[in-house]
């Protein structure tokens, strides 16, 4: 067996992006959470895409266009076969927010009536609030939150207090993207099951992250998208339990998700063409298939655990670094790649301005989570994120570049 | 182009295709479309003890769809229900004198095939 | 000047698709209605943005992530200078079918009433009559269609009839996918206003193929699709005037369209981030930019007369051959570089298979435009498209496929 | 990073900001926060013929958030809001003596003066 660092080299030398400097230091990039970088096979298979076998699926009966065709259904097995579902419950989407949406607009338009319960949580990232907000307010809904601990656990007794007011869906992220809080989505699925909601799992900070089966969550949708896990932006999927897509409203319409159409209405195709109006992202596709075949072949499993090794190096050094204050929980094994953290008396802003300084990338900002912010009462974090590229000598880099921003601001 | 595609068999059944037109004595019928691809099939039977007794079929497609319909009507007339339930791709193709078909064509190959047993297992259920 | 020739063999060498055969003929590809294809600057333009700035836009602090950030406002800007916009009136989408949805949904939604009129035409993609189709069944409202002659245009009588039942939107093609007919929507965006309607282009055939100008037009909106216009899929455009576009609410939420989020609601970006939920498809718009770029060098008044001419030549051989129909408008001014037709005893399909075997790539069905269909009682088209790296020499090819289908089937 | 945004004036008007703070008598008053990255700022504005007589703000944001604020406050006490009006981004560049930034970094420099010059609007619509 290869040593950690020695399989990090050997990734690396998968990513262009890495012979790149930041302002004139090699490239430190700890913002995988906001986007990862794309190893050269996921470019590869773009650019063959459009060299060799461009052209619109579907409906071609000529040799190229039977290609592209059988390219993009074979993304789509592979894809599906990732998070463990079937084909047909796959739908590609533009990203894990058109995802959250389109189960809000079709499910839940058709779904949710006055006076019914969503039941959220207080970690979820935007996309997976405001569509729920929207929906119930057209609705005249209830929208509930699962409160969060103070360390960023999920409340054990806000959940069964949610579970207690008969939501119709439970919607809740599996990772959390600022905390980095891992929840567990099974047993929340089985509980939503129970009270008789259907359970949609965020997996955007998930699936590029760890081992998931859906079957084995058995949650009712997940959603996820390709550019967090080494796939090209502009693609994403929604995975939902054919049954109930079967049964949903299409949601965009146009050409592709129709069977037949005349001037009175129009009848729909299957799942899961049936919620993929227009021209798709057959690149992109094709992309996210070839990333998910480079995380194959590194294993989701040393995935989880690499990132668990990080962690678990860099987030005692963090907790013991005077006037640092670090979010979420304390123990690795709850915790995805991902650590947030404040400088007393320096803003987030000016962190991650003096990160860069060092060539160390990382996100300063509410992170699409302002309810988080709300929670612990803080404009902003910085934050850093873990991914398959990253080795245990950057958080060395990274704890003197929080010992700059001390010096620089006279503070700690 | 698979030049199979317009071989003698299947250029004849296209057009003279067997068993085309309406069955008024018919109590299974179904019909349905390849979306996408202007394809259309419908199918009407006469279902006696269990037994195709008649078959005739209406529609439009491509010379490969219009000749697995007229073959089929052909092939399933006297046939037990659950005879015609156990045929395949394969059955469809051998008939064509094919052997094999791309993914995009092979719709239009097992549309009639499709519509005829949907048209059974309707009848089935009303029984 | 070089000739029109010259031109396109000096194009086609930008487009490595060109190197593959075609059922082992040289590829004659004439589907680019359907989709074009990628020079080699767009295709280099997507992979230098993976290899050297990849990274997500907005919020980030630090360099890569603002060379990307201006990277995605700077193609932002080039695209909407290329159809005469300020670049806030520009939103990204995924494609035209998206950006109509988008208009539907937002716009429909707020100010569509019970009874209220919606005027398309008969000539209208699946993705311009759908949308349409469920926002009137879901407010009650009247959808009119504009009927077409048998030659393919717009009945001016027809349109009369429409615009006297006062619609409040009009919502037309500039340049029909089936029959090639350019519809004068300058003339109807000014008799739409003076109804006191609002104006709605479906430009994913025209924005392709001739110079645009909303401005000059005077339309409301105008949607269009990368992926015919030499640029990636999973892009697409939407230009909204600004005053309309700030007005309407938003589509889909989530990351990046908010202002602020607390636990009972949000307030939103300004135009046009308000219409981008979540993670933008960067590199596809940087690969559109491109592809604009690409196009502005050629000159769109270049590839307007090189379609014509190609067009003016392939027409009559057309419609003097035996035992084949070509539908739409007869004089090639009025018709952009789409040829539809039939040959007599041959279902489309088998046409476009026979096409194949001589390397020409066609698309037949019924072109997600089943009310034309309808209108000439047929299940389907041939059809063939012509773009900038087409010649006039493939037209003898396609001349002699013509002939090899008549052949095969006995006929004409 | 831009080493000159960490210059003594920027950071020494970070800490100890002039002019922090609410004020009780102000007649006009604006908050405003720049999207997507928690950067507040508002501010209260005593406006008496025509003048800015006294002037506070409060909020959270970066070091060149805050300098900008506090430089900007001390420089417009006692100017005319035809004056305030005129301001661009070269003055606030030159208050916090840079000579450019980058358009991230703009969006915090300049949301204070954005936020002061909206409350001047809003003051004159209602007078
Ligand atoms: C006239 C017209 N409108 C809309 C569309 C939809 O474009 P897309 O599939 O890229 O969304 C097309 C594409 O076929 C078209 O031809
Ligand atoms: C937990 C979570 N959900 C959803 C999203 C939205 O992803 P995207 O912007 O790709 O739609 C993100 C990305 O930031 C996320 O972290």
């Amino acid at each position: 067996m290869l040593s950690d660092q020695l399989v990090v080299e050997r990734i690396r030398r998968d990513f262009p992006i890495f012979s790149r400097l930041e302002n004139g230091k090699p490239l430190i990039y700890l913002d995988s959470a906001a986007t990862s970088q794309r190893p050269i096979q996921v470019i590869n298979a773009v650019v063959e895409f459009y060299e060799k076998i461009n052209s619109n699926v579907h409906r071609g009966l000529y040799t190229m266009s039977e290609e592209a065709t059988e390219a993009y259904e074979a993304a789509r097995a592979n894809v599906s076969s990732f998070v463990g579902c079937k084909p047909e419950e796959l739908v590609f989407t533009r990203n894990a927010t058109e995802a959250l949406n389109l189960v809000a607009f079709s499910w839940g338009r058709a779904n949710i009536k006055q006076g019914d319960t969503i039941l959220i949580t207080q970690m979820e990232h935007h996309s997976n609030i405001i569509p729920w907000q929207i929906l119930s307010a057209e609705k005249k809904a209830h929208l509930e939150y699962i409160r969060i601990t103070d360390d960023g656990l999920l409340d054990p007794v806000s959940v069964e207090e949610g579970l207690g007011k008969g939501p119709k869906i439970v919607a809740i992220t599996q990772a959390s993207n600022v905390l980095g809080t891992i929840n567990d989505v099974k047993a929340i699925a089985k509980k939503a099951h129970e009270a008789g909601a259907i359970c949609l799992v965020d997996g955007a900070q998930s699936v590029p992250h760890m081992p998931i089966n859906v079957k084995e969550i058995g949650c009712d949708f997940l959603a996820f998208s390709g550019h967090k896990m080494l796939g090209p932006m502009g693609i994403g999927g929604l995975y939902g339990e054919f049954d109930l897509l079967d049964s949903m409203p299409p949601f965009l319409t146009g050409g592709e998700m129709i069977k037949e159409v005349n001037l009175e209405g129009a009848s729909w195709n299957d799942v899961p063409y049936k919620f993929e109006a227009g021209t798709p992202n057959v690149e992109g596709a094709i992309g996210l298939s070839a990333a998910v075949n480079y995380l194959k072949g590194i294993g989701m499993g040393w995935v989880r655990s690499h990132e668990r090794e990080l962690i678990a190096r860099a987030l005692p050094l963090m907790l013991d670094e005077n006037g640092v204050k670090v979010y979420g929980p304390t123990n690795p094994e709850q915790r995805g790649g991902v650590i947030s953290f404040n400088v007393e008396g320096v803003h987030a802003h000016d962190v991650a301005e003096i990160f860069d300084s060092e060539g160390i990338t990382i996100r300063s900002g509410h992170h699409c989570a302002m309810p988080i912010m709300n929670k612990f009462g803080i404009p902003a974090t910085a934050r850093v994120s873990f991914y398959v590229y990253n080795y245990g000598d950057e958080i060395n880099v990274l704890m003197n570049a929080i010992k700059k921003v001390k010096r620089v601001f006279s503070v700690g | 182009m698979d030049e199979d595609l317009y071989r003698e068999i299947i250029l004849d059944h296209y057009k003279h295709p067997s068993n085309f037109g309406y069955l008024p004595e018919a109590n299974a019928k179904f019909r349905d479309s390849n979306t996408n691809c202007g394809d259309t099939i419908q199918m009407e039977v006469r279902v006696d003890g269990g037994e195709i007794r008649d078959i005739r079929f209406t529609g439009v497609g491509c010379a490969v769809c219009i000749a697995s319909a007229s073959l089929l009507t052909e092939k399933v007339k006297g046939a037990k229900i659950s005879e015609v339930m156990s045929l395949g791709e394969k059955d469809v193709l051998s008939l064509l004198g094919l052997s094999s078909i791309t993914p995009e064509r092979g719709k239009c190959a097992m549309l009639p095939l499709k519509v005829l047993k949907a048209s059974l297992i309707q009848f089935q259920k009303q029984a």
